[in-house]
């Protein structure tokens, strides 16, 4: 069987790092660390910034399709230049620095963002053997890399001098101090129950299949399926993505924090709206979705960094449909989303995963036991908080005179 | 000079500018955040005493460390509600000016 | 601030609650006249506390092009182009209530058919403006223009409707004392049937859309309340007026033109906020499709105008006319005096969107600026009606 | 005594000297930002992988948030936002202080003998903190709990404003 | 409804100091008026928002009128016997009068309680140029804040008693009241070549100097 | 439950997307250079001057520089000069004509309030909206030269309206004839009696009154 023949370790699998291995095989030896790491930081770059420039245009297209237009088709075929064609605009428009603007704040934000966005990158396991760096802390530093993007958008509102931008650094804060809890505490399960913060461990963790066919992906388990859920609302938020985009709000604050900028330096805060996002699925990818685990044994013979570009493409995806559909909340109810809604249910969460951990061993009658308990542990304190949060406000019924 | 002496003295530097900051602005918010830098000097010596001085447990600087990460946040937290507590009250952060306990 | 007789209790009068006691950390932000919330040129000069307004100046004028001053100096006929850039969105109903306050002022009857057409044409207007207010209101909430395409989806089909009757999409100039323009043909009708039937499925779609969603509900429910009794004092009218509760649609008030003869509903909110003002256009909408239903049904041959009427050197005799009709924004009344010549005396407008924005710091005290930016939506002002 | 451990020390202090003379309190709270991430980064130099991204994320994740909301909340104007330069006599106080501690820690430090330090740093792995946390140190850890729960509840109690009608938003 | 003389007597009882003047209206429209003078004008509005019977609760319109000094021509005829005794004869006696220039203001008043109206009202001021003060009505229907700031803005009648007289929709720095009817447009337009005949006599008229660039004042 | 309208909104947007791809209902954009809207026969825009015979356009003007669209313009875009000489008009008859006849379209707003008040079906609305232009001020302004086009090409634009106005012009021009025939038979008859007067201007209906 080709397939067969294919699994797990085939020259696909292993192409890039025989790439890598062949370029640092020329150097001298003292020479191959160096280099086998400019070489990483260069293909995540190369590839991230491919994959950025081709969402931009994937999300237009997207969201033009869905509201009944064709999106930009006019640069390229299909329209395939357009990113190129934004960045020579972006390139050559002026950079405008508003008068009694921080100017050196005012710089260096952007460039604080998109490289603090680029951190995240390297402790994501892309595939079977493709990670920049294995560490024993991964998750926990992934989530410290993530923390000063809220402080460069700080930064950016601060630093321009135009009273939106102000609101919409304190949006930031106030956004970042109320999504940054939940998120880690969504992850904390996974790293419960793997037993590990490294992201490679974590993967393997999940790696295998009942019957062949149904991967032990997080997912499939009530709490990862209640995590990913918290984790990716939560990744919503971190990112400033619709609807929780208060910082930039374009309908209310302009484009809050991005009021005063232009050119190159807009640009870069695109970029690193879109490195975050990636960074943020990926993440979710490894710690939920099996990383580069294939869904089934049959499939294993493509290559692990397909799958984790397949499913990283999913989530972003749904990133951009959830763009496409949904109004911005307030600040107060993106707040007591957070506190009062997300907070309480990643906590449970943590009690279900441990439950779940601790009876792993249960069989038989008690395996649905264990499963209803779980479920109910999620389903129930979601409908009931769900319930206050939204209470008092319903669709009504109207009278007619 | 030992790199142990080298992260003391760091750490001992650190520590007189976190006071420096502490005694001289009288804005309370920068005071505080004098005392989180003395703090940090102190957490410096931790770890330095972990990596350079042989003897101790191999865990126990990192944990000294986190516990005290945790309470400088505790500290920070509590401070900073103090600051907002006392703007409140008296409509700007001059420490020289909150001469009473009582409003 | 200026000492207010609003907060005379003893007047009767409504009080707008200033605060006195601003206390230091206030930040001023001027909305506009270039942001892309306030439906056009308009400014509002906003007291933020934190993200709280404590207090909302409107500026506008921005548009005024002295409307009135233009009407004085043209004569009746010349006017009628005029009201069309108005309210930009329902020339056909600023039309008829320009061609009925002339009809009044000059007492000349209107042929039954031409009264059917405009009940048509108005009606699809009143789809056509709650249509795009929903979208825009959408917008304001941070929808990334789905809802607003969708609803320039369905508004292209009635504009289409209009440009093949009147020649134009938006500045149809249909409207004339005594009449319509042009008598719509059989073809013209059909398509028109067609969509309103098409109509139903296109509002469930968009019902589907947002109607239930929870952050809508969130954002727009309990928002800018609206009194009934500061409604009426504060002559808010239309769509506004009724999501109050107050029953008072001047189709049914006035009975004017043929709208006595259909069946129609007047929904009626209850808590006077967005949600209502949102919930009551598009209820509105589907009773809009049920009097277009009769009126096709109904529609009489006959003239499209009435031969007596006079399009050049129409002289009214002296006198004035207030007419009114219900817009889809409100009440759209004509103020005309005539002291006899060729040009009115006096032409006046009572724009509804321009009385709907007295109440709109009283709406938004003690929201946040998003709020503010919605409540601005939901009162649904159009800028060339309101700076004339 | 490595060209990174000089490096860090020149970030290090080099921001906190410029926070403590910097005028505007945004760029103090910046600068000490960077101070704090030459910290983490000397921890990170110093083989303690586990403190550093601790370190950034207590620090430049949460402290620096909050400290930058208390600043904007606790603003009146932007021109507030420049804080009177120290007083001349406060501040020769204040660096006296200051160069007599670490003078004094100097000549503590350069007195000792010390002995030899240990060529690689001691292996602790995630596992090990963990166990030891929940082990020997268990007391301790459950007393942090405490402390930090009563600590946020101070925190939210002394900051909630007294008319019940405001947001709460720290 | 009353009728309005009906409801003119009963303001004239219930304010005898005021003085009510039934305005008709001869247009097919007989949409008629009453003249309220200035003194007794908010009680008197105030009296027709509150009274059960007529319930005028919605003040729709608020509008200005212009009307400049014009010379009138008064016919009268009179019917002289003739002392011959033939037919009698009708002597037409024309005397020329100045009609002193006013501004008015004109209230429409509907009662959406009682579904009834329009009541118009109206106010007259003094003058055209220094007795122009009217009391507002705004205390008594809030939907004149905005309308009575336009007729101050555009006519020049200052409401006493308004929260916020400003102008509405000419810039504060604005002089003039454009909707009067001898407003003329300040000569200050920008030149821009036109083929449109009239503006370009009149931007040679502005410009008499070859070179558009240095405006003269007129 | 929390979360149902949200899914709800999704599964809309959804289908739009998929609908998008299969569903001419759905996917509604035009690109507009490449592909043209098609005018209703109503679509009007600025106005043109009919003429009657493509060869000599400036000969057959319908226009008698009666001016009464100049007074009725709201925006006052047209200019008007008459001729002093006269030509002799489509029927033969002597007319004064436009010596100047220009309308500035920058001020034109479209409203066809000329074509109705025109007594003789002189200037109606045309089809043509692509007349941008690098030159803000001369090339908008359109002259008697650029305004008249042929009654051909009206028929084709307005083709029922075109035919209306044929219709009734030939009507006109028989009821003139037969009234001009009649007169002289009259006046052969009864040289004493007063000439018939000229014929009168074509009237559309009686919606149209005399200009005052």
């Amino acid at each position: 069987m080709i397939a067969a023949a294919l699994t797990p370790d085939s020259f696909l699998e292993r192409l890039p790092v025989l790439a890598r291995d062949t370029v640092t095989g020329l150097l001298p030896e003292s020479w191959c660390w160096l280099a086998g790491s400019l070489l990483e930081i260069i293909a995540i770059l190369a590839g991230f910034g491919l994959l950025f420039a081709y969402l931009t245009l994937a999300e237009r297209k997207i969201l033009g399709r869905i509201q009944n237009r064709p999106g930009p088709n006019r640069t390229g075929w299909f329209g395939l230049l357009q990113p190129f064609a934004d960045g020579v605009k972006a390139l050559t428009k002026e950079d405008v620095v508003p008068a009694g603007a921080d100017r050196v704040l005012h710089f260096l934000a952007p460039v604080v963002l998109v490289a603090v966005s680029l951190l995240g990158f390297a402790v994501l396991p892309f595939g079977r053997h493709l990670v920049a760096v294995e560490l024993d802390t991964a998750v926990l530093y992934f989530f410290a890399a993530g923390t000063a993007t809220e402080l460069a958008v700080f930064m950016a509102g601060w630093a321009s001098h135009n009273k939106y931008s102000l609101l919409a650094a304190m949006r930031a804060l106030a956004q970042l101090i109320s999504y940054e809890l939940p998120l880690l505490l969504s992850v904390v399960p996974v790293v419960l129950v793997a037993g590990t913060l490294s992201t490679t461990k974590i993967v393997a963790a999940q790696g295998g299949w009942s019957l062949g066919f149904v991967p032990h992906w997080h997912v499939f388990t009530p709490w990862g399926a209640a995590g990913f859920g918290l984790f990716m609302v939560a990744a919503l938020a971190e990112s400033n993505r619709s609807p929780f985009d208060l910082p930039e709000a374009e309908s209310e604050l302009i484009a809050g924090h991005l009021t005063e900028y232009s050119g190159f330096k807009y640009a870069l805060f695109f970029m690193a709206e879109y490195f975050g996002m990636c960074a943020l699925s990926g993440m979710a990818v490894t710690l939920f979705l099996g990383g580069w685990g294939a869904p089934s044994a049959l499939l294993e013979w493509i290559p692990s960094y397909a799958w984790f570009t397949a499913k990283l493409l999913v989530l972003l995806l749904g990133f951009i449909w959830i763009r496409a559909t949904l109004p911005r909340l307030r600040l107060d109810q993106l707040m007591k989303f957070a506190w009062k809604f997300l907070v309480p249910l990643t906590l449970l969460n943590l009690a279900n995963a441990a439950g779940w951990s601790l009876t792993a061993g249960w069989t038989g009658p008690l395996q649905l036991v264990r499963w209803a308990v779980a479920l109910s542990l999620v389903a129930v304190p979601f409908v009931v908080l769900g319930r206050t949060l939204s209470a008092g406000s319903a669709p009504r019924t109207y009278r007619f005179a | 000079m030992s790199p142990l002496q080298g992260c003391l003295l760091l750490s001992a530097a650190l520590f007189s500018v976190g006071l420096v900051i502490a005694l001289a602005r009288s804005n309370a918010i920068l005071v505080l955040l004098g005392i989180e830098l003395m703090l940090n000097a102190a957490n410096l010596n931790f770890i330095a005493f972990w990596r350079f001085h042989s003897g101790a447990a191999p865990a126990t600087g990192v944990i000294f460390v986190l516990f005290a990460i945790a309470v400088a946040a505790a500290e920070a937290a509590v401070g900073l509600a103090l600051v907002i507590a006392l703007y409140r009250h008296q409509k700007n952060l001059r420490l020289q000016e909150a001469t009473r306990l009582r409003g | 601030m200026n000492a207010s007789p609003f907060t005379n209790p003893s007047t009767g009068a409504h009080v707008r609650s200033v605060r006195s006691d601003l206390p230091g950390d206030l930040m001023e932000v001027s909305m506009g006249p270039h942001h892309p919330s306030t439906h056009g040129v308009f400014r509002m000069i906003v007291t933020l506390d934190g993200e709280t307004i404590v207090r909302l100046k409107p500026v506008f004028g921005y548009l005024h092009r002295n409307h009135e001053k233009l009407a004085e100096n043209t004569s009746y006929l010349g006017s009628m182009p005029y009201t069309d850039r108005l309210d930009y969105l329902n020339s056909m109903t600023n039309n008829w209530a320009y061609a009925r306050a002339v009809e009044q002022l000059a007492g000349i009857a209107v042929p039954e058919r031409a009264e059917y057409v405009r009940v048509i044409l108005a009606e699809l207007t009143r789809l056509l403006n709650h249509t795009c207010l929903a979208g825009f209101l959408m917008q304001d909430c941070g929808c990334s223009g789905t809802p607003l395409m969708y609803a320039f989806r369905e508004r292209e089909k009635i504009l289409d409707l209009f440009e093949s009757l009147s020649g134009s999409r938006m500045m149809c100039n249909y409207q004339r004392f005594g009449g319509c323009r042009v008598d719509p043909s059989a073809d013209w009708l059909a398509r028109a049937r067609q969509l309103v039937e098409e109509y139903g499925p296109f509002l469930d779609e968009f019902e589907a859309l947002l109607t239930g969603n929870e952050i809508l509900l969130a954002r727009t429910q309990g928002v800018g309340r609206l009194s009934a009794a500061l409604a009426i004092n504060a002559g808010v009218t239309g769509p506004m007026l009724r999501a109050t509760g107050v029953n008072h649609d001047l189709r049914k008030v006035d009975g004017y033109g043929v709208y006595p003869r259909f069946q129609f509903r007047i929904p009626l909110g209850e808590h006077g906020d967005v949600y209502d003002r949102y919930m009551i256009r598009i209820l509105e909408m589907r009773e809009s499709l049920a009097i277009l239903r009769q009126a096709f049904a109904g529609l009489p041959a006959g003239p499209i105008m009435n031969p007596a009427a006079k399009l050049r050197g129409f002289r009214p005799k002296v006198g004035e006319a207030y007419g009114r009709i219900e817009g889809p924004k409100g009440e759209i009344g004509f103020h005309l005096v005539s002291d006899g010549g060729p040009n009115p005396w006096r032409y006046h407008v009572r724009a509804p969107s321009f009385i709907n924005l007295t109440i709109l710091e009283d709406l938004c005290l003690g929201h946040t600026v998003a709020d503010a930016v919605i409540i601005l939506g939901s009162i649904d002002i159009v800028l060339g009606e309101v700076d004339r | 005594m490595t060209f990174t451990f000089l490096i860090l020390a020149v970030i290090i202090l080099g921001s906190a000297l410029a926070a403590a003379l910097r005028p505007n309190l945004i760029h103090c709270a910046l600068l000490l930002v960077v101070s704090w991430l030459g910290v983490a980064g000397f921890y990170l130099w110093a083989g303690a992988e586990f403190v550093a991204f601790a370190q950034v994320l207590v620090y430049v994740g949460a402290l620096s948030m909050v400290v930058l909301f208390a600043v904007l909340l606790t603003r009146q104007s932007r021109a507030e936002l420049r804080v009177d330069a120290p007083e001349t006599r406060r501040a020769v106080w204040a660096v006296i202080a200051g160069v007599a501690v670490s003078g004094v820690i100097g000549a503590a430090v350069f007195a000792t003998k010390w002995d030899p330090a240990p060529v690689t740093a001691p292996e602790v792995t995630v596992r090990g903190i963990g166990l030891e946390l929940m082990g020997a140190h268990a007391a301790a850890l459950l007393l942090l709990g405490v402390l930090l729960t009563a600590a946020l509840l101070g925190a939210v109690v002394l900051a909630a404003p007294d008319r019940p009608e405001k947001e709460e938003k720290s | 409804m009353e009728t309005l003389t009906q409801l003119r007597d009963r303001i004239a009882a219930l304010f005898p100091a005021a003085d009510v003047v039934l305005a008709t209206n001869p247009s097919p429209s007989a949409q008629h008026a009453l003249r309220l003078d200035a003194t007794h004008a908010r009680a008197i509005a105030t009296f027709l928002r509150d009274d059960p019977a007529l319930q005028l609760d919605q003040c729709t319109n608020v509008t200005g009128i212009d009307w400049p000094e014009k010379e009138v021509v008064d016919v009268t005829r009179t019917t002289v016997p003739d002392p011959a005794g033939g037919a009698p004869r009708v002597v037409e006696e024309k005397t020329r009068r100045i009609e002193p220039g006013r501004l008015e203001v004109v209230y429409h008043l509907y009662s959406i309680a009682l579904s009834h109206g329009p009541v118009v009202l109206r106010l007259v001021t003094g003058n055209r140029t220094d007795a122009v003060t009217l009391p507002s009505l705004t205390p008594v229907w809030r939907s004149a804040e905005f309308q009575e700031r336009e007729v101050y803005d555009l006519f020049g009648i200052v409401f006493e008693g308004h929260p916020d007289l400003r102008r509405i929709l000419m810039w504060d720095g604005f002089k003039d009241h454009p909707m009067r009817r001898d407003y003329r447009e300040p000569d200050d337009y920008e030149w821009e070549p036109t083929p449109h005949g009239d503006v370009l006599a009149k931007a040679k008229q502005h410009y008499p100097a070859p070179a558009p660039s240095a405006p003269s004042t007129p | 439950m929390l979360g149902t309208g949200i899914l709800q909104g999704l599964i809309v947007t959804a289908k739009n997307f998929v609908g998008s791809f299969h569903d001419p209902a759905r996917y509604t954009t035009l690109e507009y250079p490449e592909v043209k809207p098609a005018l209703p026969e109503a679509y009007r825009n600025f106005p043109f001057l009919v003429c009657d015979n493509a060869t000599d356009p400036m000969g057959t003007l319908r226009c008698v520089a009666c001016q009464i669209c100049e007074k009725e313009c709201p925006p006052q875009c047209i200019y008007i000069e008459k001729s002093r000489d006269k030509k002799p008009d489509a029927t033969g008859k002597l007319q004064i004509y436009p010596a100047v006849f220009a309308i500035d379209t920058s001020v034109c707003m479209s409203c066809q309030i000329c074509v109705e008040v025109c007594p003789f079906d002189a200037i109606k609305m045309d089809q043509v909206f692509e007349i941008a232009t690098t030159d803000r001020y001369a090339a908008l302004l359109l002259d008697r030269g650029q305004l008249t086009k042929p009654n051909a090409y009206f028929h084709t634009i307005h083709p029922t309206e075109a035919a209306e106005v044929d219709a009734r012009l030939t009507a006109d021009r028989q009821a003139a004839e037969e009234k001009a025939r009649a007169a002289a038979l009259a006046k052969a008859k009864t040289p004493a009696a007063s000439p018939a007067p000229a014929a009168p201007v074509a009237k559309r209906d009686q919606t149209l009154e005399s200009a005052p």
